[in-house]
């Protein structure tokens, strides 16, 4: 079952206006540096954006913000990002905040079709406005329900030609749950073999989940916060 | 003499037993990993992924796909194991880490917790903060008893919009180790070395509850890691 | 002529698609996998927990570790992968999998199905069907058109307990190719060779809607794989 | 974080008459042999076990039921078992029929702190009897919950001191999402290594959720269906 296009333009074609898309990564770890490249060149506007960060101002979503494409971004945590909050201090940028584990179990729910469950996260918060709450075993909870992406954009560090994926150490962070989400899911690797070439005992995401799959190039993998000890 | 930021995460440090998982906010809390007890195995985690977190790397052996859930380069220890957003915070909503630790701007006497939002400022997300505080039965809130105003941060009801309601258990903070009573109210464990009873009654506006002699915090029996 | 059991399955392999992934029941589904048209790649799903299911294993070869839904021993395809059952049934619910072919017992003409249970004989249980009849949009249904005692299995209304409701959209058996009307009914869309209307007819007892000629089914253009 | 016991023997303490017991396997594949023998012979009586299967007439759970230990099964699929089929039709044994993805959603559940969700399967059917049912997207569907387990028994391929485990192709079926269920959780392993030996990258049960490992013995690994073709 060949996914295989050649490159992120053929990855990204139909994403149109006002879509809504889910982006993989966790702060600039695990993102799809070619893919957020692509959308750029697009110029694709008014999108809503599910991820768990929102990049910073000249990396990663960061360079959408910058492009004024993003029209709502839905994350758990948007800081270290000046131009994010510019737009949304002056109401040009929409912003809705999830508790993160919420956030990523609501991707796994699109993707697994449960329409919606039940979590304790946010009860008695003002993230459970508006929203049904219940008593489970003497502990209340907040029902939360699947999303509705259009595409979904994933990274992962190897892929073959099925669409199988294999994240790396912490890289894998949303990219998973994301990439069974998407109607459209698009994955970008660092290498892309032959199917068959991964173990298929120690595949991550399955490729039924991935439609479109492509090498990415020249991937910079910023590091945010660079902490480090020094050897004696 | 009112404790440091060190001091905070060294006495929150005894509060570890062997064989927890333990996730450790940013800030005060990523300092307790500094302090574990002699004999005690303790593994980190981290939400974004990593069970197992290590130290710092050395320099130039940092992984732009090794971070923990600041952002910051780690190291993973050998046993380690990475995994997915949704099993992180199944971990977490499961139960399966005993101790979480995080930071807080206000506790209340009933245990509920602000420490994401304040209004009119600039909101970055709570992260996982909710997931951790609404799920974990064992939350030590690490703080400074005031803030920077000198006003207290030990309030009968938060003002700033919640993180969790009724969920933490126990505060330690520059000044003194607390509990928060079932039936609401911050008892007073422990004090800070040299600090007296007054000084906390002072810079605790929720209700104080002082129970006999309330003995010193004890450092030095465990060592430094 | 009625179709015997590989026949019905080599016209429902006719509806097969180029890139889609398959679940097929156990029987006269499992036989569709010998008649994948020219030209077309499918991938075969086992809700146990592989894709990319191959055949049988060659005699000494087989793995007790690699089996599918129907625990037969199996192999698997290149470029096939294993997971566990919750990743599994989140493949049929969130509707990954383009075709579902399994057998039935009973079908009304409203697309409900009957296929788990008999009262008063032995129940063995669901399975997995329930999760595949209620989440797949693309369900084919294969069986006999009446049981061994000439009894339709084309109803008006189930008789036995439902595995799903209004959940069949296409029916192929030993007589017949029928969809499933959406406002109700059975539209019959092709005979089996030499099979008269009328005889198909004699053996539905739900509605069924015969508009103009019906054609024969056509086989012999797609190769057996 | 040592979790290693000795033995089956070791790892069982603690399983009393009555309790709930979640075990892993699919059919005979993947099934935890040593725990179900060393259930045997501790001869615990009115078990509740939730299992996918009930073994057949000699082995797996089928041992179990020989010696009228199990009270109640929960499962998908209970044929090939005559003596299963004479308890149920005698009485003596109850059985809760529940779809299989149903099934393996309220195990992860469980694990993963969702008191219940909502899915399609089983709606006006008999599964949904009794139970809540609501309309998401057009679509009716069935709110299912968590179970409450003492015990999760799982077996993997290969697992290390921390208790993170390797499972082996469709081996791997219930197994993972049990092993998250458990109140304690015991796996048993055909190899024991140490902890650092195992690819953190290709872990599919995190030790966390892991209380006991141990090295089973004398796998015997029962094949149902021998399905096999003849080389020309």
């Amino acid at each position: 079952m060949n996914k295989v296009v050649a490159n992120a333009a053929e990855a990204c074609k139909g994403i149109q206006d006002g879509m809504t898309l889910m982006v993989g990564g966790f702060g600039l770890c695990g993102i799809p540096e070619s893919s957020i490249a692509e959308l750029v060149k697009l110029g694709v506007k008014d999108i809503t954006c599910i991820s768990n960060n929102a990049g910073v101002d000249d990396f990663g979503l960061g360079l959408l913000l910058q492009g004024k494409q993003i029209k709502k971004m839905i994350s758990s945590y948007v800081g270290e990002n000046d131009e994010f909050e510019r737009q949304m201090l002056s109401g040009e940028l929409q912003v809705e905040l999830i508790p993160q584990g919420t956030l990523a179990e609501r991707c796994r729910a699109t993707g697994a079709g449960i329409p919606a469950f039940y979590t304790p996260a946010g009860f008695g918060t003002e993230v459970a406005e508006g929203k049904e709450t219940r008593e489970f075993s003497g502990k209340m909870h907040v029902l939360e329900k699947a999303f509705d992406p259009d595409f979904a954009i994933v990274k992962a560090w190897k892929g073959d030609t099925n669409g199988n994926l294999i994240f790396k150490a912490t890289a894998r962070n949303f990219n998973p749950m994301m990439a069974m989400a998407g109607k459209i899911t698009i994955a970008e690797v660092e290498e892309l073999v032959p199917a068959g070439h991964l173990d298929p005992n120690a595949i991550h995401t399955a490729g039924i989940f991935v439609q479109r799959i492509f090498q990415g190039e020249g991937y910079e993998k910023r590091i945010e916060q660079l902490t480090v000890r020094t050897k004696n | 003499m009112a404790l440091d930021k060190n001091g905070i995460a060294q006495r929150i440090a005894q509060e570890l037993r062997d064989g927890w998982y333990v996730n450790l906010g940013i800030g005060i809390p990523t300092l307790v990993a500094n302090y574990i007890p002699e004999g005690i195995e303790v593994e980190f985690q981290s939400e974004n992924g990593i069970l197992g977190m290590g130290p710092f790397p050395f320099e130039g052996e940092e992984d732009a796909d090794l971070i923990n859930a600041g952002k910051q380069t780690i190291t993973a220890m050998e046993g380690a194991v990475y995994f997915d957003s949704a099993t992180s915070f199944a971990m977490i909503r499961g139960k399966h880490v005993q101790l979480t630790v995080l930071g807080a701007m206000e506790v209340s006497e009933k245990g509920d917790i602000a420490n994401w939002k304040i209004p009119g400022k600039m909101v970055k997300g709570m992260g996982g903060a909710m997931d951790l505080v609404a799920s974990a039965d064992n939350i030590i809130v690490a703080m400074m008893h005031a803030n920077k105003k000198g006003k207290s941060k030990l309030l009968k009801e938060c003002t700033l919009p919640l993180t969790g309601v009724g969920c933490v258990k126990k505060i330690v903070t520059n000044l003194a180790v607390l509990d928060v009573l079932p039936e609401g109210g911050f008892k007073l464990c422990e004090r800070a070395p040299g600090v007296m009873v007054e000084e906390i009654q002072a810079v605790t506006e929720g209700r104080l509850v002082v129970e006999g002699d309330v003995p010193e915090m004890q450092f030095g029996l465990e060592s430094v890691s």
